[in-house]
């Protein structure tokens, strides 16, 4: 098995435990930090992507990892936006959690 | 010469990964939060000096073997300040030791 | 490979540890480490920009945020760490997360061999950008709408937090922490790493035409240091109706759509570079565009107005 | 050479992460905080190792940012501290 495979592997946990996280935790925070998981593990499918791609002397292909990059600075304005959203609520209601709908 | 000069690096790297892990021992074993912050900030500190030091030897070129003690100095002068803060927060009540 | 199999094994550790602690603020630390991991995967995965994008946006800048917003949030965080759904959901939820984990895994393994790659193409144009370092090239040559849009996008999430303060406070200025905690040491700190860290932002800055940097990673490091400079108290941020500050927002992207427009008539497509002069035109744009990714980052960091402009 | 460069940085970040553990225990925020800092200086040395073992000079400039946004991220941490701990919230 390859390096490449190996962290394939991992992405592939870690968008589930995220996923997991996102789902079952009623503080927003913990979503949006499981939010942060989910997004590492589709990074790092794009990344192995890259690095099976390695080719004309390039570590990687450098288009899916120019889209991580593209990426990246996406998910850190939506994670910013949503810690302001969760400051507002806190403010107007002083509640930091999502009650459920059980 | 390449011989001696990777007997260096690996000397000094080794003694590098050993502060490492000194620092971390006594962080186990040291009993309250002022004195853990001693162990972990001295020990690691210097076993990344010991790690650049080593390889210096193997570094290419006067601009590459700068960027590398500069990564100390840098690290040296923001562990020094930031572990000035957290001293004073843990004395202002943040450990209950 | 045995580093590969101990660097996985550390991210996944990690990443189950954020899921499952009790304390938000203790996740928080755990996300800062967690990234710090993901950035040596990188560095493992031949993907240097990327662990520098990560090591400066993925895990410090995001990092400082939530762990900034825990904080703040730390007395009502405290109170619902109990607080839990019923055992049906968090069971069915687990029960479809494998599944989809699963499924993802093995996509994994069943990739096609030999893999795509567009890496050749990117060997055989890139001379024509004058850059040397691929990803900057794909990212304002090949790629340039996707990066235009991209800081459109940091503008559009500015607006978004910027429209949720309310309507007595717009254009007042970001949450500041209070003297409390700012001392001597917190100024000198300010003092002595904010010059050394805006000298290394503009070195990750320039060498990305040659080397892994670029304008994304100088930016964040140069948004990190305003931040800190502001933490320490040396300087306010600046209201958010402050012309000056609206102009360094816009100006990356409007020089950088500018040069796209001017792009049909000198290379015949928008966004087109005559080959000759490709290079001064890529660079052109990367300065003003950089002083605007700084400047949008460390306001997203500073959030919505929350005080009133004196 | 480059195993055992290899080897290094995979021996510091295993004695940093036996020591990570031991800090997000805690008990104070303080001992918390002190894991930003072990992790900075520990990656930092790995990722030097590991520019040199990979010949990938790159990792050197990584090293740099990530000292920088350590520090960066330990004084947040620090000064939310201090604010939490005063209401400042």
């Amino acid at each position: 098995m390859s390096a490449a495979t190996l962290y394939g592997l991992c992405s592939a946990v870690l968008i589930g435990l995220g996923l997991f996280g996102l789902l079952t935790h009623p503080q927003v925070l913990r979503k949006i930090l499981a939010f942060n998981l989910i997004g590492t593990g589709v990074f790092l499918l794009f990344g192995i992507a890259a690095r099976r791609g390695a080719a004309a002397g390039f570590g990687g292909d450098p288009v899916p990892q120019a889209l991580i990059i593209t990426g990246l600075v996406v998910a850190f304005a939506s994670t910013a936006v949503a810690v302001s959203l969760l400051l507002r609520l806190f403010q107007e209601t002083g509640r930091t959690t999502l009650p459920s709908d059980e | 010469m390449r011989l001696l000069l990777d007997g260096l690096t690996i000397l000094a790297v080794g003694a590098g990964a050993f502060f490492f892990l000194a620092g971390t021992v006594g962080l186990l074993r040291f009993p309250d939060t002022l004195s853990r912050l001693h162990a972990l900030t001295k020990a690691d500190n210097l076993g990344l000096g010991l790690i650049v030091l080593g390889l210096l030897f193997q570094a290419e070129g006067l601009f590459a073997a700068l960027k590398l003690i500069g990564v100390w100095l840098l690290t040296l002068l923001a562990g020094a300040t930031v572990t000035q803060l957290f001293a004073r927060a843990a004395r202002n009540g943040g450990s209950p030791e | 490979m045995a580093l590969d199999i101990f660097l996985g094994l550390l991210v996944l550790g990690l990443a189950v540890w954020i899921v499952s602690t009790r304390d938000t603020l203790a996740a928080a630390v755990e996300f800062v480490a967690f990234g710090l991991v993901v950035t040596l995967v990188w560095v493992r995965l031949a993907a240097p920009d990327v662990a520098l994008t990560e090591a400066a946006l993925g895990s410090g800048l995001t990092g400082g945020l939530l762990l900034g917003a825990s904080t703040r949030l730390a007395r009502a965080e405290t109170a619902t760490s109990g607080e839990r759904h019923g055992a049906v959901l968090r069971l069915s939820a687990a029960g479809v997360c494998a599944l989809i984990s699963a499924a993802i895994a093995a996509l994994v393994i069943l990739l096609p061999e030999p893999a795509p790659t567009l890496a050749p193409e990117v060997a055989a144009n890139i001379a024509a950008t004058g850059l040397e370092n691929p990803l900057p090239a794909v990212l304002m040559a090949y790629r340039a709408i996707d990066t235009l849009l991209e800081v459109v996008v940091l503008l559009l999430a500015l607006l978004a937090m910027w429209s949720l303060a309310p309507d007595h406070l717009w254009s007042g200025l970001p949450w500041r922490p209070d003297a409390v905690g700012r001392d001597g040491v917190l100024t000198f700190v300010a003092q002595l790493l904010a010059p050394v860290g805006i000298l290394v932002g503009i070195h990750i800055f320039w060498i990305g035409s040659v080397a892994p940097g670029g304008e994304f990673q100088g930016a964040t490091i140069l948004a990190a240091m305003w931040i800190l400079v502001t933490m320490a108290g040396l300087r306010d941020m600046p209201p958010m109706s402050r012309r000056w500050l609206r102009v360094v927002l816009v100006i990356g992207p409007a020089v950088f759509f500018a040069i796209g427009l001017a792009g049909f008539a000198i290379a015949g497509s928008f966004l087109g570079y005559p080959p000759s002069y490709a290079k001064q035109l890529i660079l052109t744009i990367e300065i003003p565009l950089t002083l605007s990714i700084a400047a949008a980052l460390a306001l997203l960091i500073a959030g919505p107005p929350e005080r009133a402009a004196q | 050479m480059a195993e055992f460069m290899l080897a290094a940085a995979g021996f510091v970040l295993a004695v940093e992460a036996v020591g990570l553990i031991r800090i997000l225990k805690g008990p104070g925020d303080a001992d918390r905080v002190m894991a930003t800092q072990l992790l900075g200086t520990g990656g930092i040395a790995a990722l030097l190792l590991l520019a040199q073992a990979m010949d990938s000079p790159a990792a050197v400039d990584v090293a740099l940012t990530l000292g920088l946004l350590a520090a960066f991220v330990s004084i947040a941490f620090v000064f939310g501290i201090a604010q939490s701990r005063t209401g400042g919230a």
